[in-house]
């Protein structure tokens, strides 16, 4: 079993148009920058795309928006000060915006991974996130149900990958990959080192690679 | 019993199952006769091996004298860990089950129902003592969930029923059964008979079970 | 504004907030002014700082030059990690806060009712681009909710509300209100006004804030 | 912060008759045997006990039964081998038992731990395990309603413990410790070792601090 990829164009190659693609990161830490660039360069579009954040700047998320292949985001902080491709393209009725609070948004990718139906949670009752959901009071508190978020790919980013799969993270980079990695019918992990099979910790590995399917080495950038 | 019919051995199931299993699977070896499977893989395949008490990479058992009272299956027997092994918690390691993230289960049963429910945990008797472990998880706990086991009981009935008369650990969750007499699929549309016992006939396996079979 | 009232700047309010907080407390400080907080622990205390983007035990901002493009807190600024710290996933922190399991979290607001509802994530202006972030896992996402503000908008309208107008981040989740005029404390019999600011009586405060207060 | 405990006995003086304790393990690994140990001396009466099994052989939970310290065991695998004490009192109506799967049972405590509500899970539909309670099709499979399992104590054991909680574990014995952990008032860990605040690899920690009120270190028994 050898799951490293050979080049970041195999590594996304088979991405149909209107995939819906969970992607890692929180701010910069943590976005697997060079698996979007490829993604971009393989011009998939109509894409659904499932991350915290839209982007900054113009790298990343904000890059893909902007090339227009995104029909949809479901995030929880889609607004970053110094990128306009997300904000020009929501106000013209361009890309549509599925609003989710940050931790719903990271249960609700566990639950797709760990095969739970759906979920009673009590963050954002009674705001208007809640409009129209159902909801339930248990032992004395009120919850919303919530569904799983499920995707076609998960593209993250890790520190150090092995040949089965197996990876772990660097310092708070860490984020939304390993629940992404787990909810996501490919999961491809940009990794900065890849090691030999045995070469992790099998006490420290936080994604076993039962959920990974591709991993590919990107050195990091000199700056 | 048609002397003629030679019966497959338990050692000859398992080589069928791991027929089937292919090379890289990940997969979760029922407690019990199950675990043979490990021990027929054809040469140059290698499968991963779960175990639900939070370890992907299993190895075989240790050398005596070198168990870990820290190392076990689900069946609590001592285990080694393979290189590129990891462990985790029991809510991860059932979550990646219940998702749906193993490719196989193979499993006991007592009784299995022509449209795939499971009976595998409690005989149904009154007095018995009612443990499920791990076994209404596993029923549900793999993209293909096979059953391996004898097709008749001691007394004589068959296990592949109309109906399952025991409580159920599971509906409409075995894809597969393999037994000492053939090997069954279940599909949508009915059990499919194959790879009947040397001298066994389909209608022959028909009468024998008594549930409704077509040609594999 | 009456000139002998003298209002508490932004590192007044935060003392006050840190000598509320005792040793030993889990806390995580919202973006913006409740960080200040960290900054006027008395001597002695010490708190164990949680960022929801998956760190428990943070210190402060780095020396220039040591920033880490790993090691960011929730507002995307650089820091640090004590000795002792612990870094998880997104889903495990945010369990931890839905879980009650954070003693306290500091919070700005647009506005606080008097049953403690908390407006603090948009607004409510059409144009705006909308966006949550962990807010509403904040409000809701520690055994006490706290909220640091001014009590008084630019406008000179108050931020102590009878009921919001913005759009809700959580209801009855704010457990008190620290302000540059008094602390509010959200009790089911009202609103409990102390620790006002020198040379202004309740009497004027009530005026100010337009809802009805109890003395602290 | 000092979270290392001077005797066992300090560290489950506090737990009332009537208690919900969560035990950690599976099979023997894991147990904290000496915290049990120190629980029957303490004499605390009529608790609940959560645990994945009833205790083998006459140590660990099999010995707090067999004390008649238990009025209701939660667990997925009460039947044992060589253990008689459980049997011998479920069998005269003289201990209750909720039988549950083991990974609605792990599920469970998570949900407690994390703030949830309830939530739906695959697991047990149509069985006999499952009646009375709440179904629903979502998507086309089936499910069952489960609520948190939370304790006024969880005793778990774990490898390494430092002053702050911080736990690792060791191989298959970190089962249903780290989840245990985030479901209890107050978490007891026994560890094998106390290490220094910052001797952990912040990266490799299993279970955070916070979840932890006490550690207790107990040497391994020598054979």
């Amino acid at each position: 079993m050898n799951k490293i990829c050979p080049s970041l164009q195999a590594a996304v190659a088979d991405v149909p148009d209107g995939a819906t693609v969970m992607i890692g990161g929180f701010g910069d830490a943590g976005v697997p920058f060079q698996l979007i660039d490829a993604l971009i360069e393989q011009g998939a579009k109509d894409l659904t795309v499932i991350s915290n954040n839209a982007g900054t700047g113009e790298t990343g998320i904000a890059a893909l928006i902007k090339n227009d292949r995104v029909k949809k985001i479901v995030c929880s902080f889609p607004r970053q000060a110094n990128a306009s491709a997300f904000d020009e393209r929501y106000l013209a009725g361009r890309i549509a915006l599925d609003l989710v609070p940050q931790g719903n948004l990271a249960e609700r990718i566990r639950a797709a991974g760990a095969g739970i139906g759906a979920f009673y949670t009590p963050t954002a009752y009674g705001t208007p996130l809640a409009d129209g959901k159902e909801t339930r009071e248990i032992a004395g508190r009120h919850y919303v149900l919530e569904y799983p978020l499920a995707a076609d790919y998960a593209f993250i980013k890790a520190h150090k990958g092995d040949p089965l799969g197996n990876l772990v993270y660097r310092k708070t980079a860490r984020n939304f990959g390993p629940v992404m990695a787990t909810a996501a019918k490919c999961t491809v992990a940009q990794v900065t080192q890849v090691v030999g099979v045995g070469d992790l910790d099998p006490e420290a590995i936080v994604t076993p690679g039962i959920f990974v399917k591709r991993v590919i080495e990107v050195a990091p950038a000199r700056c | 019993m048609n002397q003629d019919i030679k019966l497959l051995s338990r050692r000859d199931i398992a080589a069928r199952i791991a027929a089937d299993i292919p090379d890289g699977a990940y997969v979760n070896l029922g407690i019990g006769a199950p675990t043979e499977v490990a021990n027929c893989l054809p040469d140059g395949v290698t499968i991963i091996l779960h175990t639900e008490n939070g370890l992907l990479g299993m190895g075989p058992s240790p050398p005596k004298g070198d168990e870990d009272e820290d190392l076990i299956n689900a069946g609590k027997q001592f285990v080694t860990a393979l290189p590129g092994a990891a462990y985790f918690h029991h809510a991860d390691s059932f979550a990646m089950m219940r998702g749906g993230h193993l490719d196989y289960c193979v499993l006991g049963a007592y009784e299995v129902s022509v449209r795939g429910d499971l009976a595998n945990w409690h005989t149904g008797a009154n007095d018995a003592i009612p443990a499920v472990g791990g076994a209404m998880d596993l029923a549900i706990g793999a993209k293909s969930v096979f059953v391996m086991m004898d097709l008749l009981t001691k007394k004589g009935a068959s296990k592949l029923v109309e109906r399952c008369t025991s409580p159920l650990t599971g509906v409409a969750c075995v894809k597969r059964v393999y037994t000492d007499h053939a090997t069954f699929d279940i599909t949508p549309e009915g059990v499919a008979a194959r790879d009947l016992a040397d001298g066994l006939s389909l209608a022959a396996l028909q009468e024998i079970c008594g549930v409704r079979l077509t040609g594999g």
